[in-house]
């Protein structure tokens, strides 16, 4: 009887301990390493691998869903082998029918203009197009083509080979002429700027 | 004398400091009036004219004119092309349409108050922000799109954007620096003129946006102000005469200066 | 014994669903709802709520580090609140941290009647909401959702997923009914009835 509450006193901290631990890898988004984990739960090193051991028990295939993992840059959370055919079904997502508005006006600026810097789209645009660039270049669609000439330039961005793949085009030449708004890109490019500080004063 | 309403002190979200700054700003275009809270300019006057003991009158009047300004200033930029709306409403319906807009703003600003209740109850959550250290990648795939939807697109952008009615603005406001100049170039050929000489035959308006040059004018400086009494004529003259000529400091004059606090 | 045979068959596939669904919710980047569980798992919308039940008994506070709840339209693990102290002091709150009263009342506006401009979003402050908007697109709070109609139509605004998670939303519908809110202007009153009262007195 004296062991078991003995043993309760000893064993809680430990166990509070991993749910703190448990908890701090969770909302990590890179590994956690075990320095990291002492200082973040203000508890010693030594404590912190016990804590550690009993998640990695825990936390392992055949028992478990998520599956504690040491890998190079100290401990992170996985899916278990098991749940890899669902996590394959869960991030191949379905093929996408269409881009969205903020996508479209800022590839065709991209694919008209350019190399063309953020600060010029977003004044083509009127709306900022951090979001936007960053999506496309994730899906492979636009690509960062130098800087904007001078010190501390903007990064510039062309289209890719993906862009004229999926837009069935031979070559950015068989895009749709726009002879309504300008003779060449430049006049083009005039135009929009002309019509975007309109809008902006 | 301090005058009460223009070295009232404001602390405003986008503005801290006297009034007169405040409508220099403003006027001068550096200080959008669409930013500016009226209920704290208001309740901040209320709360000066308690401090003092009397009802100061010609401080009310003041403030009512200048504060009148600035709430149409304020009320173009926010409703360009409403105020047509608005022109075309009866007296009543307009009254109506603008207490409903009150009425949604208030919701609005008691919506603002329950988020910002919600986040500090919400401290101790923590969730991940961004993908998972080890999840696999995702792979986005887009179907064949047409690319005439690009040319779409582009020659949306190129189209002028709806333009905004200014015929309901009746007035218009010359810019401050214009009197600046206009008042500089006087004092080049002469000594000193009289303000209300200078302005008469001005807009109320123009006549304001004139006085706030005299005290641009007066701040960094360049000119003197006196006045022998109240209503008197405002006399304007060289910063660097009045040094030397000391000529207004008659005792039984009430002059008349125009302080600030900067 | 045969009673107990059958109860081992019927329950063991709950448990390994219950393993799947927790793997994918561990690699998810957002929330999931149950018919995306149900999709990645191949198995049907029945059992998935099967086995949320049972997680969520088994992730919740108190119990357990890593807590599961309902929140942004599914499904999502997050840190038990007893962690929060060692969470913050391992990770930012990039999100919410600073979010001006400007900022606070353009989010309000955009999640009771978005998809709304930035003109529309002035028109209820009274104020211009650009860098509001501006601040709250940059902390993912709130996403472009396409322009007005009519040519140069201004462009939209909607909250996103995240703000529903920020702000511990299951979904927009746990929005207070604008009814329901108490009154602010009761500040500006009381401090005109002081104002009236110092000068009774």
């Amino acid at each position: 009887m004296e062991d078991r509450t003995l043993r309760l006193i000893a064993t809680n901290p430990v166990d509070a301990l991993a749910r703190t631990v448990e908890a701090l890898l969770v909302v990590a988004s890179a590994p956690l390493s075990v320095d990291e984990l002492a200082e973040a739960a203000a508890d010693d090193v030594e404590r912190i691998e016990t804590a550690l051991g009993l998640l990695s028990d825990r936390y392992r295939e055949g028992r478990s869903g998520i599956v504690l993992e040491q890998v190079a840059g100290g401990y992170a959370y996985r899916a278990s082998r098991e749940a890899a055919e669902a996590c394959a079904r869960l991030f191949e997502r379905p093929v996408e029918r269409g881009l969205s508005q903020a996508a479209l006006e800022t590839v065709a600026i991209v694919a008209y203009l350019g190399p063309v810097s953020r600060p010029e789209i977003a004044r083509v645009r009127g709306v900022a197009a951090d979001s936007a660039v960053a999506s496309l270049v994730e899906r492979g669609l636009i690509a960062e083509a130098g800087r904007e000439s001078g010190p501390g330039g903007a990064v510039r961005y062309r289209v890719t080979a993906l862009f004229e793949r999926v837009f069935g085009l031979e070559n950015l030449g068989a895009l749709p002429r726009l002879d309504d708004l300008g003779d060449d890109t430049e006049a083009i490019r005039e135009r929009l700027h002309a019509v975007a500080e309109a809008r902006a004063s | 004398m301090l005058s009460p309403v223009h070295d009232l002190d404001l602390d405003l979200d986008a503005f801290e400091g006297p009034f007169d700054l405040l409508l220099t700003l403003l006027l001068k275009e550096e200080l959008d009036p669409a930013e500016i809270d009226m209920v704290g300019i208001v309740v901040t006057f209320v709360e000066r004219l308690t401090e003092r003991d009397e009802l100061d009158l010609d401080a009310c009047g003041e403030f009512l004119i200048l504060f009148s300004g600035l709430l149409e200033l304020k009320a173009r930029g926010l409703f360009p092309d409403d105020a047509g709306d608005l022109d075309e409403l009866e007296p009543e319906e307009a009254a109506e349409e603008l207490a409903r807009r009150l009425a949604e703003y208030r919701r609005m600003k008691e919506a603002a108050t329950w988020l910002a209740e919600r986040l500090a109850s919400e401290r101790d959550r923590f969730f991940r922000l961004g993908p998972a250290p080890l999840a696999p990648r995702v792979e986005r795939q887009l179907a064949q799109q047409d690319p005439a939807g690009l040319a779409t697109a582009l020659r949306a952008l190129a189209v002028e954007p709806p333009s905004v009615s200014v015929a309901h603005m009746a007035l218009r406001f010359p810019p401050v620096s214009q009197f600046v100049e206009r008042f500089r170039a006087l004092l080049g050929r002469r000594r000193r003129f009289d303000f209300d000489t200078e302005v008469a035959g001005l807009s109320r308006i123009e006549q304001a946006v004139a006085f706030l040059a005299l005290l641009e004018l007066r701040k960094v400086g360049e000119i003197a102000l006196s006045q022998a009494a109240p209503f008197a004529p405002i006399r304007v003259g060289r910063a660097s005469d009045e040094m030397t000529t000391n000529l207004s400091d008659d005792e039984e004059t009430s002059q008349w200066k125009i302080a600030r606090s900067a």
